[in-house]
């Protein structure tokens, strides 16, 4: 069997879409997708150095840089979901009653409440840095922790230290039960967290398998695939949502 | 301690349910780490036993240096050999990033100065009259280096036991170099750091208690074909005892 | 052929900055036992090392049957399968008895046929069966002197080095590797070198002594 | 190979630079790593000491499950430590999560299993006969022991040095107790690991090349202070020589 | 006070299924010097490491000075450092000849002056010196003989166990060697228990002679 190689991000694969979006596609054209899990920074990475066919993560600035460069071809929007601000149950910075998130973010700074931030240059460690950068907020101090880690383990962090933090929604809902965070912030427009595909090009890198790339991209968008995400449930929620309305 | 009981209970049902993916995670993880361990064996003893026993300008130095290499983080091998057999790398065009292959090719680097300083280690201490009667009975250089490293025996193999288990245990290039795909190239260690990440930490560790009890089943096997080879050589004389 | 198997010329060996060895002019015989003597520390082992092939010395020439030592590791490993040393301290491998025993036959790539008869022989003359399970390190002085001593014969090399052969043994033991020696020179014509601090032992036993003091041949020796 | 040229440059610019973060996150491993050998190889050599030495029913059962002890993830130990410190564990009332001693304590069980393994080899090839002459020169038995692991010194400083190589390499369990916390936890490995991640990789190769120097100097110190007890020892009876 | 250092009543000592040691009754006087002989795997080490506690019997009792030995770890070692033991096999540690030297006077945390002080003397009389620095893989075997008997003696055991002190040493050395023990027990009045396989030797030396024979007592040896 052949094989084609995906590159994405942990985020995606740990809530266990690709495991039931894949199959099908696989069936179909007779090849193994392997997926490769990792930051998105090195699945980027990957995709550059020509390691992967297909690259699908949810960083929207970089991905049109990776396209603009001419590492990627055929960029296309898959899905989205959202962004989520977690925080302790007793909300010490009264978060949860800001109108939006950037009132949330500039109560957390001026409370000096613990605010636990990935730091790892993460789709989601990018969106937390627009945030602040937009709330006109340098944020620094003791209470700010760069802690460097995937997500799971810094949502750990924060609810140990009992502070806030940016989470996609897919990751809480997976870790709900271990966890004594609740979210205390959610709906706004800026917390909207789209994912991108994207093919590697073939042009730099000769032996990549463009065709079945290209398929796998387009599998992405057929009714297919926007039927299965769309059904797609964790913990009775629905995470991704494609652009089909 | 909590998440320790559950782990406990969760690895005794995914061996007693003789979980497919499990066991050919825990099989893959075997295998690749046997393969590279044996590899490293065969370059490492060697280059241990000659820092060990032969004396020439600049071993102190070689030494300080292989005793260095322990400390080389095993994602900095696995990030060197990427750079090496990457798309873009020298060796890109074998296509060996994201397989098995791969995964050997970075453990090999990782036992390799181990299993060589522990060697060293136990070749240093050793008497040059063992040597001088080795020579003198008759054998060839080759003969009398395995002489030496049979009589040192314990601390070989504890050497190699250590090489197995630093690559078993190891992450960073198993993860770097195979990428953990299901069903190909994931290893206990990254299937274990893959739950870690998802948060369940009960079930990572799990996986580490069949990692564990992977890695006592070789240590038994190694045991077991050390006594069987002792009772063997005495055997050889009963008769007469 | 040339009636002396060594003969020594000029030898020079030192560790760091002592010669242990500086040998002018020597010949040792083919026939008959050649007795090394010596204070401690004179340099009869080491002697014994070099003339073994099992060290190199600093400069000078050893002439074996007439031709100078062989220079590539093939030939050398080639001699000292001819030779056999006993050596002082009988150092043994962490192995039975009876593989320490059949070692130098093993090397040899002996068939196993042949190995058994050998290993049954000698160990009826030195009464060995009872320790050919045993580990050396679960032998007495005594046991592991006869083991040392029957692992070089039981090859039958054409010279033997023994270096204090009554070490550790018992009267009666010391009577019987006595006997053994002298058959080996007298009835197989092989020659033998044997290092001791008895002068009755030199005496009795030797052709020719040599006697060495810091390292030099003292006068009286042969040459 | 892009990389390795890259990360060289890099290292050496990182060097020369004294960048503060790159300093303190250094020093930090250095500091955290040492204390960890420390503290394993006053626990784990008498205890290798007593498995290689001492003959007792089931020693080969207990030396299998040591060497078994080798393979142990460093995550999964990691993990082990955090259900114990962790807010909801018994221990957690401590506050030790995410600080410089909860890495200490799991580099610290890390280090254990090795050192002792190690220590065991050493002994256990060891002579009767040096016990016993240490006993008859009127050794109790702490001295006697002591005697033999001086004896063995070089197995016995490759068993330390092997310790503090798996420690300072390992990223599993500081990650998860430390939190690569910048400024506080941050390690060299998890540096490393976090910017693996981040996709840079020739920085991450960089800071290996750190690491590596960091682990060269402590082995270098380690090979001075051997040169320095031998040469004080000898000093003692030159006036005779 | 008892006339026998040692007593020994019903002693055994068995490795694996095989008795080595088996003595009924034994009595060793505390004046002068008993030669223990006795042929090649006899038992004479075994009876040695028994009487100076560094093995602990299968069965029996020791007295020693009319007393049981203790059986207390403190007390054990409080007797066992008035003995001292030159063993047969001269194994020393890993460090210079001068730390083997004055390495039981360490152990018993004696001064800095008074070591020196015993060093040089030992030294003095066994020609040392030239010795001090080296290694002991750097030793001939005389020379690791010597400092194996000056690191015992150096101490000034009550009794001294010595297990065949001729090993490896030249005709000079071995009167040497005699002339110390027999100064010992003489003058000093010290006890001494000397493992030879020498029939003149023990003629020579001593007052009693034990004969081991498979372990047992021999009939003719004291009681
Ligand atoms: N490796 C070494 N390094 C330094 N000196 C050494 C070494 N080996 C031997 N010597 C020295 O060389 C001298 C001669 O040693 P050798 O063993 O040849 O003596 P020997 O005549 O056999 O003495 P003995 O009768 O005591 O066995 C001794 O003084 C010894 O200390
Ligand atoms: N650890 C051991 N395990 C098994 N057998 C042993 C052990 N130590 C000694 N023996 C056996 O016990 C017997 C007596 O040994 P011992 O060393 O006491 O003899 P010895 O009288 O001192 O002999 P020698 O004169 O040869 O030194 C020997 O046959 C020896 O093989
Ligand atoms: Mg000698
Ligand atoms: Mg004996």
């Amino acid at each position: 069997k052949e094989r084609i190689i995906l590159a994405t991000t942990t985020s995606t694969d740990n809530t266990g879409l690709l495991a039931v979006l894949l199959p099908p596609f696989e069936e179909k054209f007779n090849v193994e997708v392997h997926i490769i899990a990792v930051g998105t920074g090195r699945a980027l990475e990957l995709g550059r150095n020509g390691d992967a066919d297909v690259v699908l993560v949810h960083a929207r600035e970089q991905e049109l840089e990776f396209v603009e460069q001419g590492y990627g071809v055929n960029r296309l929007d898959v899905m989205y979901n959202d962004f989520v601000v977690l925080g302790p149950k007793s909300d010490p910075a009264g978060v949860a009653s800001a109108s939006s998130v950037l009132e949330a973010f500039k109560k957390i700074a001026e409370n000096k409440s613990v605010f636990i931030s990935r730091g790892d240059n993460s789709g989601t460690h990018v969106k937390e840095l627009d945030i602040w950068a937009l709330a006109g907020i340098t944020p620094e101090g003791n209470w700010y922790r760069a802690v460097g880690q995937g997500m799971g383990a810094s949502i750990n962090i924060a609810d140990q230290s009992g502070g806030y933090i940016l989470s996609d929604r897919g990751t809480y809902l997976s870790y709900k039960d271990q966890t004594d965070l609740v979210i205390v912030f959610q709906g706004d427009e800026l917390l909207f967290n789209p994912y991108g595909i994207m093919a590697v090009n073939p042009e730099l890198h000769p032996h990549v398998k463009f065709d079945l790339a290209m398929e796998l991209v387009n599998y992405f968008v057929s009714e297919e695939a926007i039927e299965i995400i769309n059904s797609f449930l964790v913990a009775g929620e629905q995470l991704f949502f494609t652009y089909n309305d | 301690m909590d998440y320790i009981v559950r782990a406990v209970i969760q690895a005794v049902q995914l061996i007693t349910s003789f979980d497919d993916s499990v066991i050919s995670i825990a099989s893959l993880s075997i295998r690749v780490s046997l393969t590279s361990t044996l590899i490293a064996s065969l370059i490492g003893i060697p280059i241990g036993f000659i820092l060990g026993t032969c004396k020439f300008r600049g071993r102190s130095l070689l030494t300080s240096i292989l005793n260095t290499l322990l400390s080389i983080p095993t994602v900095v091998v696995g990030l060197a050999v990427y750079s090496v057999i990457s798309r873009r790398g020298p060796l890109g065009e074998l296509g060996l990033l994201f397989t098995p292959t791969a995964i050997i090719i970075g453990q090999t680097i990782l036992a390799l100065p181990i299993i060589s300083a522990l060697t060293m280690n136990a070749t240093r201490d050793m008497d040059r009259v063992l040597w001088n009667t080795a020579v003198s009975l008759g054998s060839s250089r080759v003969q009398a280096a395995i002489l030496l490293l049979k009589h040192a025996r314990f601390a070989i193999v504890g050497a190699v036991i250590a090489g197995f288990g630093r690559v078993v245990a190891e992450v960073g290039a198993s993860m770097m170099l195979g990428g953990n795909i299901a069903n190909y190239t994931r290893t206990l260690t990254t299937a274990i750091s893959l739950e870690t990440s998802k948060g369940d930490f009960s079930f990572a560790i799990a996986l580490g208690i069949i990692l564990l009890l992977v890695s006592f089943s070789v240590n038994l096997g190694v045991y077991f074909f050390q006594q069987w080879t002792r009772r063997a050589s005495i055997k050889t004389g009963e008769r007469y005892s | 052929m040339n009636s002396n198997v060594f003969e020594i010329k000029n030898l020079k060996k030192s560790y760091g900055k002592k010669t242990i060895i500086d040998i002018d002019h020597l010949a040792i015989s083919r026939d008959g036992i050649t007795c090394l003597m010596g204070r401690n520390g004179s340099g009869k082992t080491t002697l014994i090392r070099l003339l073994a092939l099992v060290e190199q010395p600093d400069s000078g020439e050893i002439l074996f049957n007439g031709e100078p030592l062989p220079k590539s590791e093939r030939e050398r490993l080639a001699l000292r399968r001819k030779m056999g040393v006993i050596w002082q301290n009988p150092a043994m491998f962490n192995m039975t008895v009876y593989q320490n025993l059949i070692l130098a036959l093993r090397l040899r790539g002996i068939d196993k046929k042949t190995i058994e008869q050998k290993a049954e022989e000698i160990s009826e003359r030195l009464s060995l069966y009872s320790l050919w399970n045993k580990f050396p390190s679960q032998l007495s002085g005594g046991e592991s002197q006869k083991v040392s001593i029957a692992r070089t014969l039981i090859y039958s090399p054409e010279i033997i080095f023994v270096d204090e052969p009554n070490t550790y043994l018992d009267e009666d033991n010391q009577r019987i590797t006595e006997e053994i020696v002298m058959n080996y020179v007298q009835e197989e014509k092989k020659t033998a070198i044997i290092v001791t601090h008895s002068s009755d032992q030199a005496q009795r036993l030797a052709k020719n002594i040599v006697r060495l003091v810091n390292g030099k041949v003292a006068p009286g020796s042969p040459e």
